[in-house]
């Protein structure tokens, strides 16, 4: 399985936000991606989630047999907001989401399991509304791992995390690394992770092509 | 009740003073937005295409 | 996915804003001009024409109500054909054109109803009557001033394209509506007496002013929208540019 | 999607009661009309099938916006419209069944009670039950197209309303002309009846299509 | 608390106009009665008060719910509800006031308007715009109850309607009722208007204070 | 001026997050709440903000002269969230909290010198809602100076800063501090200030008391 971006462009309104940004992952290795406030990381992720399109240059997942998959099936991705409902419990929540996502590349954790696998054992029948912000982004990351699916497309995942989360998160996506995963992740902070390939946003933006200017 | 010489003269009236706004609207908006550019301009914002091209602006 | 590229258009690298505003410039003129000559002429034909000798001078606003309401029908078209383009080619340009022709659609759209009052208060007795035609025709109204809204509730012009456009297309049901109305219920008014199949049935005396009028509303309409899609181009430049002046800052960085 | 359903129904169930709410301003509209007309009791039992189908219109229109917007202020949206095409309609189709169940279903069962508060006759009561059993999904389908261009809003609330309202009359049309026909003689209930039903197929279909297309397009 | 009232007013009328929006709703919720009704137009006369009566209801309810819940959401009802009680207090007047100003004003300017569609005669058009002048600041401020109570709750929207409609009620009727007197002769105009009047005088004054109540209770 | 807290207890529910925390702030001093996830940060500040009633224990807050000065008139408190519209410019957002603020305690910058100092000069004039994260959290922060308040609550204050502007921060509350103000923070992250207290709190939470067993 490999995930490859080549000469991906992308636009905020009139301002193109990044160019000629191209990569390639293969199973078992991840991407970070950093840059300063407003240089487009979380624009890239929504990009290549195909939330949306891109100005020009193509994102391609593909199995290991070649075959073109597609990413929405084949990868999480998960934003700066949780996709949690307040109101329902943290097991409604996860059990939602485990059906939801478990359509065809494989199976997960249990949802048990998964809050297990976040360290946070027992909340399961707490409203989600209840925890706190660093337990709330652990529960989304639990999300990640009720449902299997090969390409994690993270958005500063470590938002409001503690020290011994952040190590946490580093064990979780090591794990999915391991077990043949690929992961991008847009952050401020370390994330503890090695072997890794970093893309750095510069946070300069160029107004948009200069033959054809942009309409909006 | 007013005379059928009143409802035509009203109907052309109005028909004029809406279409007369509408215009107005318009140019007066046209009006605004130059000025917002002039001022943005004046600030030293700059589409970043190069040069302003003039039309209209 | 497996493509990610918005499909380009041939018109996309055609007609960029600073080539839209330079031709535009160069047509409005003479559009504004033979919209105010068939505006005179229709005025002087309509004024010239003679009574009729069922509805006397009243039937004088046929010229400014019937052409108001065609109009209205078509600027929702020209809207709707519009919001086919936003979906289809994605085309900025036609997302322009789609928002600006909402207030001079309304506007129209308020006039047929205006002038169809006051037609109607010597005609029928009363301002208004709940009938099928009138109704479709207020209704039509209505969706106008709620596109406004919806155009007015976002702060950015990009995003509201593309659902407005879904929203624009599932209101064209309307259109129809208004234009068989009367051929579908009995009511009050007129049916169809110009735009039919087997061609006009009213008096030539009448139809030429009619017809000329409509001319003029036609062009008129045409120059205040290409007016106004001028302005919108200008509005959005202006917001591109206070957004960029927002990166540009974010990109400055602290202070030293 | 059984779990969309189920997830959906949960939440309208808990947090607030939609459900309830529709059911109340029901209530309170069809109770206010009598201090309109004055206590007659005749004219009452005629306009009551209207009543009652315009308190069951507005009723539903209530809360509509919340559709989508409330998945997209979590988060859960993206993940909604990362799906592929046909998913995404079965979705919205989904979603605005849930809330029709939630919201719709209850002024349908709703409706007896106060069409005894209205005068109407049994023959009535149910004509309207039935029109209504089949106009207000219709009205929950198209719905979904003003919440899914609502979701672009900073704040929908009203605009939905407002947009939809215009679209809802072909139903509310023929779902009163149905429920009048089924009490005064020489009309047939039919006619008006199959009409409703086709608008409201009609309407299951293009509501998810063009509210799936609105939400693809708003996704930023 | 001037800066107050100008930032809420500026907010209601740059987002997308929650003026417009509320007299938008009105206009489509009128003219949607007709299409029920049928085209009678002595019965639309006759029923003309109390569907305004209910249209202006419903446009001034939806909406209210975003009156602290918007705060909270970004943050700014934490500084508000730290003042001292009595400045809170009149925070909450005055945020009540320019919801009155943004939503329910515009529905008294439009009512005659919509009276002349629902052939209403000029007597029943300016009883209806009076009792609406005195009623619907009632309603902002009864509302402003709810709102503040939605504030705890997770998802307040609906909710706030649910416990404020019960509390509408009177206002609806005294307000009805008033406009009925108004053109019925044996049925003096005063009793009601002035029940309706001291109606709004007792909820200008409970709905600030109680609402500041719920809100330093909910904060969390 | 002084702020001392003694013998604070805080509850949520049926747990006891904190107990016995104590501590007392001159003018120039910053105090560090740190803390796992949970742990009850945010609900200590909110305590001591007033927001929430404490369980028991008092914070108070003395004037030079001893005499006891009401929190909500002489604190700001900076939450998770930044207490801006969208809608409105950040011009017209600062402007309304400066005079909202402005009651009592003394000046504070203009508008357009509280944008300069957070390094946003030009942004004035552009609604709240165009900025990037990074942008907003900085305008948020530029409220605390349009109006000058001796106590600053500051909850997370650096949450989606980038490093340079975590150095801006760490600036403006050591301007803040050498005017012989004070300042209480949560946060996650090392703040580059010097001359602080610390409190850590445990993330061990016990049960409400076995005496009197909590109701809600
Ligand atoms: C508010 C009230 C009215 C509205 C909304 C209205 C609307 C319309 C519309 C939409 C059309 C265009 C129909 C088409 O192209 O097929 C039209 C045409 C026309 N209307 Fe009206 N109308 C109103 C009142 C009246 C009255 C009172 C009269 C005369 C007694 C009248 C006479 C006509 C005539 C003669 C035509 C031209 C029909 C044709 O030749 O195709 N209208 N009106
Ligand atoms: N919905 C949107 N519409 C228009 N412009 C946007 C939108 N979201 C972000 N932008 C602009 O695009 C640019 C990149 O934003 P993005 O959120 O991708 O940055 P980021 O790198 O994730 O920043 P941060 O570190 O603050 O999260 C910013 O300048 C922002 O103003
Ligand atoms: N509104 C609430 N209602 C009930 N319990 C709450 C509420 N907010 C927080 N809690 C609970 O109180 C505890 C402390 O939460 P708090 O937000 O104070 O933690 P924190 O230290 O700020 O954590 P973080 O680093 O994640 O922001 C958590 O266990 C949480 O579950
Ligand atoms: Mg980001
Ligand atoms: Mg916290």
């Amino acid at each position: 399985m490999q995930a490859i971006a080549t000469k991906l462009k992308g636009r905020r309104g009139d301002s193109v936000l990044f160019e000629d940004v191209g990569f390639s992952l293969s199973r078992g290795q991840a991407l970070v991606i950093t840059g300063p406030n407003g240089s487009g990381k979380s624009t890239l992720l929504r990009l290549l989630a195909g939330l949306l399109a891109a100005d020009s240059g193509r994102f391609l997942l593909t199995g290991d047999d070649g075959a073109v998959l597609p990413v929405p099936d084949f990868a999480h991705y998960l934003g700066h907001r949780n996709a949690m409902k307040r109101e329902l419990r943290v097991a409604e929540n996860l059990a939602f989401w485990k059906s939801f996502h478990a359509s065809d590349s494989g199976e997960g954790l249990s949802v048990d399991a998964a809050i297990d696998a976040v360290g946070l054992t027992g909340v399961a029948h707490l409203p989600f509304g209840y925890l706190s912000a660093g337990q709330q982004r652990r529960i989304a990351l639990a999300r990640l791992l009720v449902a299997a699916r090969p390409l994690w497309l993270l958005d500063e995942p470590t938002a409001a995390l503690d020290k011994r989360s952040d190590q946490l998160f580093a064990d979780l996506v090591g794990d999915h690394l391991k077990k043949g995963g690929l992961a991008i992740a847009a952050t401020h902070q370390p994330l503890g992770l090695h072997n890794i390939q970093s893309l750095e946003l510069s946070g300069v933006h160029r107004a948009a092509s200069s033959s054809g200017e942009s309409w909006t | 009740m007013m005379s059928h010489e009143a409802f035509v003269f009203v109907s052309y009236a109005s028909t004029a003073v809406t279409l007369a706004g509408l215009l107005i609207g318009i140019l007066l908006d046209g009006r605004a937005r130059r000025a917002e550019l002039a001022e943005l301009e004046a600030q030293g914002v700059r589409r970043r295409s190069g040069p302003a091209r003039g039309a209209g602006s | 996915m497996s493509d990610t590229t918005a499909s380009q258009g041939w018109f996309t690298s055609l007609a960029n804003p600073t080539r839209f505003l330079a031709l535009s410039g160069r047509i409005l003129p003479y559009l504004a001009t033979a919209a105010v000559v068939s505006l005179l002429v229709g005025l002087y034909m309509s004024f010239a024409a003679p009574e009729d000798y069922q509805q006397g001078i009243t039937v004088r606003i046929m010229f400014i109500h019937v052409p108001a309401a065609w109009l209205a029908m078509m600027c929702y078209s020209v809207m709707a054909i519009a919001s086919i383009g936003t979906l289809v080619w994605r085309h900025p340009l036609a997302d322009v054109a789609a928002k600006t022709a909402l207030p001079i659609g309304a506007a129209f759209t308020f006039l047929s109803l205006l002038t169809g009052s006051l037609w109607g208060r010597p005609m029928w007795g009363t301002w208004w009557v709940w009938d099928a035609r009138l109704t479709s025709v207020f209704v039509l109204f209505l969706m106008y001033l709620g596109l406004m809204a919806l155009h007015r509730a976002m702060d950015d012009p990009a995003r509201a394209a593309r659902p407005a456009a879904v929203l624009t297309l599932v209101g064209f049901i309307n259109i129809p509506i208004i234009k068989f109305s009367v051929d579908w219920w009995n009511t009050l008014h007129q049916p169809a007496s110009v735009m039919r199949l087997d061609g006009p049935t009213i008096h030539p005396s009448m139809l030429y002013p009619l017809l000329v009028m409509a001319v003029a509303y036609t062009l008129i309409f045409f120059t205040l929208h290409l007016m106004a899609m001028r302005n919108e181009i200008l509005r959005r430049r202006v917001q591109a540019m206070r957004r960029q002046a927002a990166q540009a800052i974010g990109a400055g960085g602290a202070r030293p | 999607m059984m779990a969309l359903l189920k997830r959906d129904l949960a939440i309208a169930t808990r947090s607030g009661g939609a459900a309830m709410l529709g059911v109340l301003f029901f209530l309170a509209v069809v109770a206010v009309i009598p201090f309109g007309i004055g206590p007659d009791l005749n004219l009452l039992a005629r306009i009551g099938p209207a009543i009652l189908w315009i308190g069951a219109l507005l009723a539903s229109l209530l809360g509509l916006d919340r559709l989508f917007q409330a998945d997209r202020e979590d988060g859960s949206l993206d993940m909604l419209v990362m799906q592929d095409w046909f998913s995404l309609v079965l979705t919205v189709f989904v979603k605005s069944l849930a809330h029709w169940l939630a919201t719709g279903l209850p002024l349908v069962l709703a409706a007896p009670l106060l069409g005894l508060l209205m005068n109407m006759s049994a023959t009535a009561t149910g004509a309207v039950m039935l029109t209504l059993l089949v106009g207000t999904p219709a009205i929950s389908f198209i719905g979904a197209v003003g919440a899914a261009v609502a979701v672009v809003l900073p704040r929908g609330g009203l605009l939905v309303s407002i947009l939809i309202l215009p679209l809802a009359i072909p139903i509310l049309i023929f779902g009163v002309s149905a429920s009048y026909a089924a009490v005064t003689d020489p009309d047939p209930f039919l006619p008006p009846f199959m009409i409703l039903s086709a608008i409201a197929l009609f309407f299951a279909a293009l509501g998810p299509v063009a509210a799936a297309a609105a939400l693809k397009g708003a996704a930023d």
